[in-house]
């Protein structure tokens, strides 16, 4: 009888990132994230992060400051609307398209 | 189809145990060196009380006809009261063996031209010390005797095994007793 | 229950990855992060068709680093009872079992399979997401859709039966654990989780998920919308524990405090623009009865 | 040993003996008194397994499908529109390709309601890409259970066992109940490549593309179509599997050597019978009456439907002026499936004999060895003047 691998019978996958590709390119609008007014930053110690805690993507890091990964954030606006110190705010992407790279 | 089969049809009331002393009797034939032994209950919803029959076929041989019995060699009643419901002598072959769970004596049940054997297992299986209404072991007996075809002595320790945690040594016994009082009428002709 | 878990103590770990096909600002990408943190490493995972089928993944890659078995619709109860018996008999007995469907899933097709295992008192948790809509097939009424909501099976009206009570449907099998949770309170559904993976039998969470597209509002409001509905007393935060049942988290807090008009929550999403007013009424009146009990 | 059971008690010993892990199923008549068995096996302690009294059929499946995919041998068993309930698992089942094993005690199908035998039921399922076997007494049906798991476990592809409703599976007989010892050499433990496992996570059936596509690190994972075709090539390769695996079986408990097809005084015969199931063996007594008359006759049961062992199938029967084909299920609005299967495999053999197709038996009516007897004498009487349509045989009209 023929042999092949297992995962050729059957579909079995295996975990990995961007498996809708980089969801970066779905973005309308960027998160930019004030460090003046962010309060890890302002303060410098471990503080808040509702933008970590609410990002559905897990893009942003639980780090002073915190870090958004372009990549793969998708633009949806959560963080900016539960930061409680409005330091995140959603800009037009088209005013950013240098600067990736 | 085949002649060397012999049909027994097994009739009683949905509860009674007729499956199980067709069972015990094709246990102890396939020990007894019949190879072919095929035992069918009424194929279909099986209701306590209602009349039911069961199949049993026993040969030397391997036996592929599963089909049920229409023209049995022999037939055993296990509830004499079934004789007013069900016709069961129907299909019965020429001299052929009717054998009578039943209180009044052979003479008093006529089929043409056929033998009828009557034990009144009823009672002799209280005898035995079984609560009233078992008669599934003991009607074993009266067809042992009617019947020659399996020895008693084999028919009882399939009747012990059978009747594991349940009675073995009175359910025996039932079958002992109805075997020593079976009455035998020889046909009478038309 | 008392909160134990907090923004600073929640793990870092993520067991979902970056870049999954979820649509931008979805309810149950919040949960499901939130949830895996709380099942942990040890956890399999069972998935009837719904948005999560998409979020995972396509052949061959999975979005989700835990082990998962993708079933068929209407029988997900009955495949984490598999899995759970398979798991007994290979005497590997730490391991969370959790079945994780959308409302349709559950409280629809999926309700025969599902009730059968909370009857057999087996060892799993159920989660239910709840975006209340066939929204993996693009937002058709499902018996979860409120009262009123333009869905496009649904289109001109509005749905004009009131939402099946799944939990309450579920806690009559008498289970030791129904709660209830809200992707707006994400801690508090940890921390309900979290509960699950230590008590026996069965347990099922259904939480809320607030959907940008099937709901239409902008995607930043996910969170905000989610609260409203926990405000104005539409959808309750709560826990049945042996029985014992008791609001929890932002709901406990409304207890003896006036609630915000359901209107606020219906404004915000163009689902309810077909509500009149004598619906909005009845709607409030049905929310202060049920309040009144409480 | 010889033990005197019914066919349901064969086929749960089969069970007990192949060491089934998890068991799941839903009681329907007439497979009723094997679930009743299994559960009483487990309950007693007899076998170590989970036994789950699932709420539905479709349930039932369900639970296979998981055990079988966390690395558990699983078992089912149902009858006629418990099948049919479950026929969206059937599907995920191979798909999965999980070595699940399933008996089907086959009965025929509502509406209206009949509790009685005929096998539309596993024949209707004759596409879905399980592998069918069919045991024509209970000797068969114990021995198949056990040679059921190996195969399955072997290809990776579910397993039907079929059999007569009521015919086997209420009706006792004699057969030997091989030892657990033989059992077990003949019979490896279950363990699969792959499986839910929290140490190597990977998820199972996820939604596969239309096209190839690479993973993460640029391997091309094939895409739905090649997991079907790739299905497709194991089932055909899963007949002469199923013919190593036999002989293995005899090896170890003297018995087999007919897995695909079984023939009964088929040499030198112009005319074969064929049929699906235990009326097989009712054809053999008619062959001998046949016979005794000096009719060049034998009959031909096919043991395993699918895959469709069409190879051996056109061996047996290329040379034969007539082949009579009885069935109790059809291709309904065209004819006999069996017929139709054994026509197209026909026609690419140089010699092509007569085919004849009769309906039989639906419902459980009963089939007597005289109307067997006409039917077969009428065909090799008067082979040439069969249209090609079937005949019903016994019908009331």
């Amino acid at each position: 009888m023929t042999t092949r691998k297992f995962c050729d019978k059957i579909s079995r996958s295996t975990p990995g990132p961007g498996d809708g590709g980089n969801t970066g390119s779905w973005r309308v609008l960027r998160p930019v994230i004030d460090l003046a007014a962010c309060i890890p930053a302002k303060k410098n110690k471990k503080a808040c992060f509702h933008c970590w805690l609410y990002c559905p993507d897990s893009v942003v890091s639980k780090t002073i400051p915190p870090v958004i990964n372009y990549d793969y954030c998708k633009g949806c606006g959560i963080c900016a609307e539960e930061c409680p110190a409005g330091a995140i705010t959603m800009v037009d992407e088209s005013t950013h398209p240098v600067e990736e790279k | 189809m085949k002649k060397d089969i012999i049909e027994i049809r097994w009739h009683g009331r949905g509860g009674q145990g007729a499956i199980t002393a067709a069972k015990i009797v094709a246990n102890a034939a396939f020990v007894s060196g019949y190879k072919g032994v095929v035992m069918a209950p009424t194929f279909g919803t099986e209701r306590r009380g209602a009349p039911v029959f069961t199949s049993l076929k026993i040969s030397k041989e391997k036996i592929y006809d599963l089909s049920p019995i229409t023209t049995p060699d022999m037939v055993v009643v296990l509830d004499h009261t079934l004789l007013d419901e069900v016709n069961v002598v129907a299909g019965l072959k020429e001299k052929g063996l009717v054998v009578l769970n039943a209180p009044r004596s052979a003479a008093e049940y006529r089929f043409d031209g056929m033998t009828v054997a009557v034990s009144d297992v009823t009672k002799h299986a209280v005898q035995a010390g079984l609560p009233p209404g078992i008669v599934n072991s003991g009607i074993i007996g009266a067809f042992s005797k009617a019947s020659g075809l399996v020895d008693i002595d084999v028919l009882v320790k399939a009747i012990e095994e059978e009747f594991i945690g349940k009675k073995p040594e009175k359910n025996a016994k039932a079958a002992r007793i109805a075997y020593e009082n079976t009455e035998i009428a020889e046909r009478e002709g038309r | 229950m008392e909160n134990q878990t907090t923004i600073l103590n929640l793990t870092e770990e993520e067991f979902v990855h970056q870049g999954n096909r979820a649509c931008s600002g979805c309810g149950l990408s919040i949960v499901y992060r939130i949830g895996l943190k709380a099942l942990g490493k040890n956890t399999i995972l069972v998935v009837p068709p719904s948005c999560l089928t998409v979020l995972q993944g396509l052949y061959p890659v999975a979005s989700t680093k835990l082990p998962c078995v993708n079933v068929t619709f209407a029988s997900t109860g009955a495949a984490a009872t598999g899995v759970r018996a398979a798991m007994r008999a290979l005497k590997k007995e730490n391991v969370n079992v959790v079945a994780w469907a959308g409302d349709g899933g559950t409280g629809d097709i999926g309700i025969q399979a599902l009730s059968g295992a909370c009857e057999r008192g087996e060892d799993i948790i159920y989660i239910c997401y709840d975006n209340e809509a066939y929204m993996n097939t693009g937002v058709q009424r499902s018996g979860t859709t409120p009262q009123g909501v333009l869905t496009t099976t649904t289109p001109i009206k509005g749905k004009l039966q009131e939402k099946k009570d799944v939990p309450a449907i579920i806690a009559a099998h008498g289970i030791g654990y129904v709660a209830t949770a809200s992707a707006a309170y994400p801690l508090d559904f940890y921390d309900k989780v979290k509960k699950a993976t230590t008590l026996p039998g069965p347990k099922y969470i259904h939480v809320h998920t607030p959907c940008p597209p099937g709901w239409s509002f902008d995607t930043r409001f996910t969170i905000k919308i989610g609260k409203l509905a926990v405000q104005t007393g539409l959808f309750d935060l709560y826990e049945i524990e042996n029985g014992q049942f008791r609001l929890t988290g932002a709901s406990k807090n409304l207890i003896g405090k006036t609630r915000l008009p359901v209107t606020d929550y219906f404004k915000t999403q163009g689902r309810f623009k077909s509500l009149d007013k004598i619906l909005l009424k009845k709607v409030q009146e049905r929310v202060d009865a049920k309040w009144a009990k409480y | 040993m010889h033990i005197i059971e019914s066919g349901n008690v064969a086929a749960a010993t089969g069970v007990r003996l192949s060491r089934a892990q998890v068991i799941a199923a839903y009681p329907i008549t007439p497979q009723t008194p094997l679930t009743e068995k299994l559960s009483e096996f487990v309950e007693s302690g007899q076998l170590d397994a989970e036994y789950i009294p699932v709420e539905s059929e479709h349930s039932a499946m369900a639970v296979c499908i998981a055990a079988s995919t966390a690395g558990t041998r699983a078992f089912t068993a149902t009858s006629a529109n418990g099948l049919l309930y479950m026929v969206e698992q059937l599907h995920w089942a191979v798909g999965a390709r999980l070595p699940i094993v399933m008996c089907v005690a086959n009965r025929g199908i509502g509406a209206p309601w009949t509790v009685w035998n005929d096998q539309q039921d596993t024949i209707s399922q004759r596409d879905v890409g399980w592998i069918q076997i069919y045991a024509n007494d209970h000797q068969q049906i114990i021995d198949s259970v056990i040679k059921a798991f190996r195969l399955a476990q072997t290809v990776s592809i579910p397993v039907m066992v079929c059999y007569d409703g009521y015919l086997l599976s209420h009706t006792y007989m004699p057969f030997d109940q091989p030892e657990q010892s033989q059992v077990d050499s003949f019979l490896p433990a279950f363990a699969p490549e792959h499986f839910l496992d929290p140490e190597n996570p990977g998820n199972f059936n996820t939604v596969t593309l239309p096209d190839v596509r690479p993973d993460g690190v640029g391997v091309i994972a094939p895409g739905y179509i090649e997991i079907r075709h790739n299905l497709q090539e194991d089932l055909r390769a899963a007949l002469d599997t199923f013919v190593e695996i036999d002989k293995d079986f005899e090896k170890e408990f003297g018995r087999g050597g007919n897995p695909l097809i079984e023939e009964y005084r088929c040499d030198g015969a112009d005319f074969v019978a064929v049929c699906i199931g235990s009326l097989s063996y009712q054809l053999r007594d008619v062959i001998d009456i046949m016979r005794d008359k000096d009719v060049k006759i034998g009959v031909m049961g096919v043991q395993m439907y699918r895959p469709f062992p069409d190879k051996a199938i056109v061996a047996a029967l290329k040379s034969k002026k007539c082949v009579i084909v009885f069935e109790k299920a059809l291709s309904y609005g065209n004819q006999g499936a069996l017929y139709a299967d054994i026509k197209a495999a026909l026609y690419s053999s140089d010699k092509k004999p007569l085919v004849h197709n009769y309906i039989l038996g639906l419902g459980g009516r009963e089939i007597r060895t005289q109307q067997l007897l006409d039917a077969l004498t009428e065909s090799c009487t008067s082979p040439d003047t069969f249209e090609d349509t079937p005949r019903w045989l016994g019908l009331k009209l």
